[in-house]
């Protein structure tokens, strides 16, 4: 999974294979990271809930 | 002197002449015994019985008294798999990388405290040389003193099967090296079962040594992806594109049949020009 | 409120994120699977330094030569002895197997004493001195004839001291379990009148003809046959086999001549006839040797067995009796053979003699590659008997049974009741003789047994004293071979580890018993030790057996040969059938012998149990074999439970079908169905088919000669 | 009594009734928590697995329920990706399902692997050829997309919606949903599709085995495929149940129509390459293994050519008809057969690419192997099906999951 395991290889299969889920995680990562922090300034610039 | 793409790599094989072996079942307590194999109560459910090496009974299917019999011993197949690259059924598949394809002996490898399990290695292997430990190995008491340093004994839940004996390999390297000589002799790496096999119908060696006796009997077409290119010798499962290392010689014509699948009026066709389809 | 559950969230929040990217998950997972790989509960062998010791194995006739591989002094592996002259290297899965019974935990651990239904460990002086003392008092009781012993094996020294004890008792009860060895050595006197045992030249005969012999599974030496098999094939000797059931031979041979069964004989007897009326017999020999009777032989083949005649009574066409009779008669090194699966039964005199017939007639008695006469094993030179009054006197009655047959002497013993102690070692007739259950009846019946064995096997749980004894592997012993093997070797097993239990040499025993004997019995074991008796006693070639662990006594044909009398063939003896009616029971049953079972006194290994086909055991079933033409007649189908019986009992089995036996012939496994109840791998799987067949005594030579019996078989 | 946790204006059926129901399945679900503890406590013994059958229920009931929550992530790409807005008042119900579908998948794996503490060496130790990895590493991705999809529906509580920092959450996150229903889309396509790869890349198993395109079999294509166009007639089915639980109408007709005349387009196509890869395979690339495609089918006691059949014709060609034909997937009665038999045809391919694969005989010595469930595999095979019925029970209870079910119900409210 990491260069740091022994199975791993520079190869064509696995810079495709971790290059895709790397990035994948980067996007999920990416857009929690925007969901929480946007949320925190929203919070803090008292938006909430209508009623 | 021929050697393949690897240079000095070797690729152990072996051959068995099922018109010698009798079927006494030698080589599977060789084998057990040389393997630290558990035994239960039951071995009689054969589908969960450990046998790294399992001699299979076949017949021609004729009635009586027209019956033949043929035992065909059957270890690993250390397949080189489709083109003879390593990428072998099980090993291509084994998501943790817990069996491995050694390009320096053509070795398939078992790591025991890798394996997690998953068996997905049992479903691609056609011949069911892979098993499984349902249970935890148990040893009568005493009986664990017969255990060999050698080989570890596995834990519940991992895939094991026949390893060559690698490590009668590596202590024969260790010899050779501590005798500071390149190589290892032909009668220095020899795996139990050929070792005990009372009728020598079992023969094991280097196959891309001209010199050793493996090559000698089956000729393996090192352009064909080690096809035997004497007539009387077949591998299992040939067109599977597999390509095992433990190759069978028979006079029989039934028995090099029942090798592999054919269709219809095909085996007519192949069996003459075996080891000169150059497809 | 809002305030409060909002840190309260964040820390909580705060807190669980804190440990998600702490290391601590990471060293969990970590740790836990490590602990997998570790699992205290799977053991973890010890290194240390690889030695080898050479030895020989006892658990068949065999008496392979082993290497035994050691770590730290801790076998570990059972390879066979390259350089052994019988097995070069090659060795059978029983012997690869060795260490499962060298570290049974079922094997007896000390000696013990009958208490009821059960027993009580003892010390060995107490076991050896009660032992003494109950022979002692029968003798002194004017009783020594009524001491009786079997071994599983008559020769070697072992055996040697065994019947040394019963001489100098007094008694004349000595015998070893029945073989086709006997049934050789009954043919040997009938047609030589010579007293000797016969060994077969099979790695290099040219033509082998065997009678229904489990050659490749089993019979005679396995591992030099197994050798002699493939050495066939290259040389290009055909093997031709007679049997109404495929085995493993049959598959081997180049022919396989599916015969009726018991009708080898009268097979061997057309061929003898086919040889004799082309004149086809070796000249030579008819000169030197042929002695009465051939004329007589001549006249009776061609009124009996004709080809044509024979080819009714076997189903084999008569021109391939023909064409069979002249290429064995015209081949260099042909070689006849008899002695049914293992041929650790005997079989009938007549089939025996009808086969050696043949190599007489071709001439190939004590030639390469042919049958050798051997005279009897001679290289123990003991020291006479001291012989007191009561054993002069005792030993001049005769022997219970003339024949010197287990299965006539407790056929007797349970009939009579005569016999007051009963010594036994390494043999277990209970399991292993025909009409086990009579068998086990007749030894409960005597008063006193004393049983030498490793495993608390059938035989050994009706003692009442238990001396156990080292397995092959603790003890030291000369091991002749025998079995059917032309050269004659004599290994030597020396003890590859210090005894597991509380055991001995039952060699050791004896002495110990004798000597607690006062007067000529202890006079008569002048030794201090099993070991000091054996070196003593075997003489010349001791230095051979202590150099290289085997002396190679004969290694060619005996120079002369002796002469032939024909006259027991000639007077065309009956056929000794098998029990039962066809009215009742239709079909036969026959015993199937294969080298994967161990059929003798010692049950299967683990490992060996795990070998054997779920086509012959299937969870604790039997399986018994018929061909798909029976089945259907007897509406029964792949894998039913049925039940099998016998004129001799019943039994529940499984149906396994199969093409290649003969259609009305059932075939079951033998070696199955042990009753060792501490050992669940091996005890209590499938059944026991000598509880199912009786024995059949046969007049010409008062051995038993069943080879099948009389059976029915119907869905349970 | 949890009235508070209620979405407002919904009527629920009063707690104790609730509570029972909840009580009853949570007995089925003990159960199958027993038989899970027997696996991972006693080892996988206690399964009727063998070294003929290392893949078994187990296995199928994970491509299975992987399959259809299909539905999830179809849904999720026409909704979010190509902007199907209908959509949105059934993508609550598939995401749920998928949640559900995918914990499932997670939890039959850990018991089925023969060492489930070691199971993360997939990842750290990965064979990058290997589709089991894909499996593992999309599957487990897919699985966080599905919880971050689930998360902002939780959000959407009565209660919970009161704190100021989960409705906010809630809103950013579906502010970003398409981004992350994007890379849901393209992993479940990948796992899919590896889960096919999983059976087609056994190429010593002609039955299993198919060519393909670059390092992909034709079942990666077919699995993906297939998951797409059967995954909605689970959600439909699942839909149905609940109506007629709740005898309430909960979507509206025109969504659930829509839905079905794309699942049945789906299938149609699907169906058409279901039955091209077939021919192709019985006449090209089995016989050039020296198979015949009744080797397949014929001498054992349950594989025939009516399984084919049943999953190509009943389970394939009849539902696409119907759901492709507007007459017929208006008639109540017929989309409940067409969903129906939907659900079951893409479980029976399922079944059939694991357990047939592993049944059919490959040297020519072999038989057949046959294999029946032990119970301790039936009942952690159920645990999943309680464990979600107990999950969608709650969801429906106190969340928002039907956005049309106040308007729908407008006679029934409080």
């Amino acid at each position: 999974m990491l260069p740091f395991s022994f199975e791993w290889a520079w190869d064509a299969g696995h810079l495709l294979f971790f290059g895709g889920m790397w990035y994948t995680i980067a996007i999920l990562g990416a857009g929690l990271t925007y969901c929480v922090g946007k949320t925190i300034l929203d919070t803090m610039a008292g938006k909430g809930p209508h009623h | 002197m021929k050697q393949d793409k690897h240079g000095k790599n070797h690729k152990f094989g072996m051959v068995v002449d099922l018109d010698k072996c009798t079927g006494c079942g030698s080589c599977m307590v060789a084998c057990m015994s040389e393997n630290n194999v558990p035994f239960k109560e039951d071995e009689s459910r054969k589908k969960d019985s450990i046998t790294w090496m399992r001699v299979y009974k076949i017949t021609n299917g004729k009635s009586f008294p027209e019956t033949e019999i043929c035992y065909m011993p059957r270890p690993c197949m250390h397949c080189g798999g489709k083109g003879d690259h390593g990428h072998s059924p099980c090993v291509s598949v084994c998501p943790a990388v817990a069996t491995d394809y050694d390009h320096s002996s053509g070795i398939v490898s078992q790591i025991y405290t890798r394996c997690f399990g998953c068996r997905y290695c049992m479903g691609a292997c056609p011949y069911h040389a892979r098993y499984f430990n349902w249970w935890d190995p148990k040893w009568p008491e005493g009986m664990e003193n017969y255990l060999s340093p050698d080989v570890s004994p596995r834990m519940r839940g991992v895939v094991e099967k026949c390893s060559f004996c690698f490590h009668r390999y590596q202590e024969a390297r260790d010899r050779a090296y501590v005798e500071e000589r390149d190589d290892i002799e032909e009668q220095e790496y020899q795996t139990a079962c050929t070792q005990a096999c009372p009728a020598g119908a079992i023969t094991f060696g280097d196959l891309n040594n001209p010199d050793h006796e493996v090559y000698q009997m089956v000729e393996p077409d090192a352009h064909n992806c080690g096809k035997p290119k004497n007539p009387k010798a077949f591998r299992l499962l040939e067109r599977l594109q597999t390509n095992p290392k433990v190759y069978y010689i028979s006079e029989r014509e039934w028995v090099r049949k029942a090798g592999d699948n054919y269709l219809e009026g095909e085996w007519e066709k192949v069996k003459n020009n075996h080891g000169n389809d150059h497809e | 409120m809002k305030v409060d559950r909002r840190s309260f969230l964040g820390l909580g929040l705060g807190a669980a994120a804190g440990v998600a990217v702490s290391p601590v998950a990471w060293k969990l997972m970590d740790d836990s699977s490590i602990w997998t790989q570790n699992w205290p509960w799977t053991p973890v062998p010890r290194d240390g330094e690889v030695t080898f010791d050479n030895t020989v194995c006892s658990l068949c006739p065999g008496n392979c030569g082993l290497s035994v591989r050691k770590i730290d002094g801790r076998p570990v592996k059972i390879e066979g002895r390259d350089d052994y002259p019988v097995n070069t290297g090659g060795v059978c899965l029983h012997g690869v197997a060795g260490l499962q019974y060298l570290y049974d935990p079922s094997r007896i651990k000390s000696p013990l004493k009958r208490i009821g239904d059960t027993f009580e460990q003892i010390s060995w002086d107490e076991a050896l001195e009660l032992v003494a003392t109950k022979l002692a008092e029968i003798r002194d009781a004017g009783k020594a004839d009524s001491i009786a012993c079997v071994t599983n094996h008559g020769m070697g020294t072992v055996p040697g001291l065994f019947q040394r004890l019963l001489t100098a008792l007094g008694s004349n009860n000595f015998l070893s379990m029945d073989t086709m060895d006997k049934a050789w050595e009954k043919t040997l006197e009938k047609m030589h009148g010579v007293h000797g045992t016969l060994g077969f030249d099979l790695e290099n005969a040219e033509f082998i003809l065997s009678f229904g012999t489990g050659f490749i599974e089993g019979w005679g030496s396995p591992v030099s046959n197994f050798k002699a098999n493939s050495s066939r094939k290259e040389r290009g000797a055909a093997l031709i086999q007679v049997e109404p059931r495929l085995s493993n031979t049959a598959a081997a041979a180049d022919t396989w001549l599916a015969a009726n069964p018991n009708t080898e004989a009268d097979l061997a007897l057309a061929m003898a006839n086919v040889i004799i009326s082309n004149n086809l017999y070796n000249t030579g020999y008819y000169v030197s040797g042929f002695g009465p009777g051939f004329d007589e032989l001549a006249a009776m083949l061609k009124e009996n067995y004709s080809p044509e005649a024979v080819a009714k009574t076997t189903g084999i066409d008569a021109a391939v009796i023909v064409d069979i009779a002249k290429r064995f008669a015209k081949s260099n090194a042909p070689v006849a053979i008899a002695g049914k699966g293992k041929g650790s039964t005997p079989g009938s005199a007549r089939e025996f003699a009808a086969v050696h017939l043949l190599n007489c007639l071709a001439g190939n008695i004590n030639t390469k590659g042919g049958a050798w006469i051997l005279s009897p094993q001679d290289y123990e030179q003991w020291p006479a008997v001291e012989m007191d009054e009561v054993a002069s006197q005792a030993i001049e009655k005769p022997a219970m049974d003339p024949a010197g047959s287990v299965a006539g002497f407790f056929a007797k013993a349970g009939a009579e009741k005569t016999v007051q102690a009963l010594l036994i070692s390494d043999a277990n007739p209970c399991y292993a003789l025909n009409d086990a259950k009579a068998i086990t009846k007749a030894v409960q019946d005597i008063p006193f047994v004393v049983s030498f064995s490793s495993f608390m096997d059938e035989t050994t749980r009706q003692a009442d004293v238990v001396l156990p004894s080292h397995t092959f592997l603790e003890r030291t012993e000369d091991l002749p071979s025998a079995a059917g093997m032309a050269r004659r070797v004599t290994g030597l097993a020396t003890p590859v580890i210090a005894p597991v239990f509380n055991t001995k040499n039952p060699g050791d025993a004896i002495l110990a018993i004798a000597k607690a004997m006062e007067g000529t019995v202890g006079e008569s074991f002048p030794w201090e030790s099993y070991e000091e008796c054996l070196e003593a006693v075997t003489g010349d070639l001791w230095s051979d057996l202590s150099d290289q662990g085997y002396a190679a006594v004969q290694e060619t044909a005996p120079a002369t040969r002796p002469s032939v009398d024909f006259s027991f063939v000639a007077q065309n003896p009956a056929p000794v059938e098998a029990e039962g009616t066809e009215a009742d029971f239709s079909l036969i049953l026959v015993p199937l012998d294969n080298v994967r079972i161990a059929t003798g006194s010692v049950a299967s290994s683990p490992f060996a149990v795990k070998t054997v086909p779920d086509t012959v055991l299937a969870g604790k079933d039997s399986l018994v074999e018929m061909n798909p033409e029976t089945a259907r007649a007897n509406k029964l189908s792949q894998g039913d439970l049925a039940v099998l019986e016998t004129p001799k009992g019943k039994a529940t089995v499984k149906v396994n079908l199969f093409e290649g036996i003969m259609p009305g012939v059932i075939g079951m496994p033998r070696g199955l169905g042990h009753a060792m109840e501490e050992n669940r791998y091996v005890s209590g799987k499938g059944v026991n088919i000598n509880e199912l067949m009786g024995p059949v005594m046969d007049a010409a030579s008062g051995l038993d000669a069943a080879w099948g019996i009389r059976a029915k078989i119907s869905r349970a | 009594m949890d009235s508070a946790l209620i979405p407002k204006g919904a009527k629920r059926c009063p707690f104790p009734v609730f509570a029972l129901g909840i009580a009853v399945v949570g007995v089925v679900l003990l159960w199958g928590v027993y038989a899970m503890g027997l696996c991972w406590f006693k080892g996988l013994n206690q399964t009727n697995m063998d070294d003929y059958y290392g893949f078994a229920l187990w296995i199928w009931a994970d491509l299975a329920v992987i399959a259809i929550g299909g539905g999830a992530f179809f849904t999720g790409l026409l909704r979010y990706v190509f902007g199907i807005d209908e959509l949105k008042n059934i993508i609550n119900l598939a995401v749920v399902i998928g949640f559900i579908c995918y914990s499932s998948a997670l939890l039959i794996l850990a018991i089925d692997v023969g060492q489930p503490l070691r199971s993360w060496f997939i990842f750290w130790h990965a064979n990058v050829h290997s589709m089991l990895t894909e499996v593992a590493f999309c599957l487990s991705l897919y699985f966080s997309v599905l919880t971050i999809e689930f998360v902002p529906l939780i959000l959407e509580n009565r209660k919970l919606d009161k704190v100021p920092f989960f409705h906010n959450l809630g809103h950013n996150m579906h502010g970003v949903m398409a981004v992350f229903a994007a890379t849901g889309a393209f992993l479940s396509c990948f796992h899919q599709g590896s889960l096919g790869g999983v059976a087609g890349v056994m190429y010593g198993r002609p039955f299993a085995f198919r060519e393909g395109l670059l390092v992909w079999p034709w079942t990666f294509f077919l699995f993906t495929w297939s998951a797409a166009a059967y995954g909605p007639c689970f959600t439909l089915c699942v839909l149905k149940m609940f109506e007629k639980i709740t005898k309430k109408k909960l979507v509206k007709d025109n969504v659930v129509h829509l839905l079905a005349k794309i699942s049945g387009w789906m299938i149609t196509t699907y169906i058409i390459a279901k039955i091209i890869d077939t021919v192709y395979w019985a006449t090209v690339t089995a016989p050039s293994q020296g198979q015949t495609f009744m080797d397949f089918y014929s001498n054992n006691p349950f594989y025939g050519v009516w399984i084919l059949v049943l999953e190509i014709v009943v389970c394939g060609i009849v539902p696409a008809v119907i759901l492709t034909t507007q007459k017929f997937r208006e008639n109540r009665k017929l989309l409940l057969v067409a969903i129906i038999l939907g659900t079951f045809g893409v479980c029976l391919n399922r079944w059939v690419m694991v357990l047939q694969v592993m049944a059919a005989p490959v040297m020519t010595f072999d038989t057949w192997a046959m294999y029946i469930p032990s119970w301790q595999e039936v009942a952690t095979t159920i645990l999943p099906v309680a464990y979600g019925v107990i999950l969608i029970a709650l969801a429906y209870r106190y969340l928002p999951v039907f956005p049309q079910e106040l308007e729908l119900n407008a006679d029934q409210q409080d």
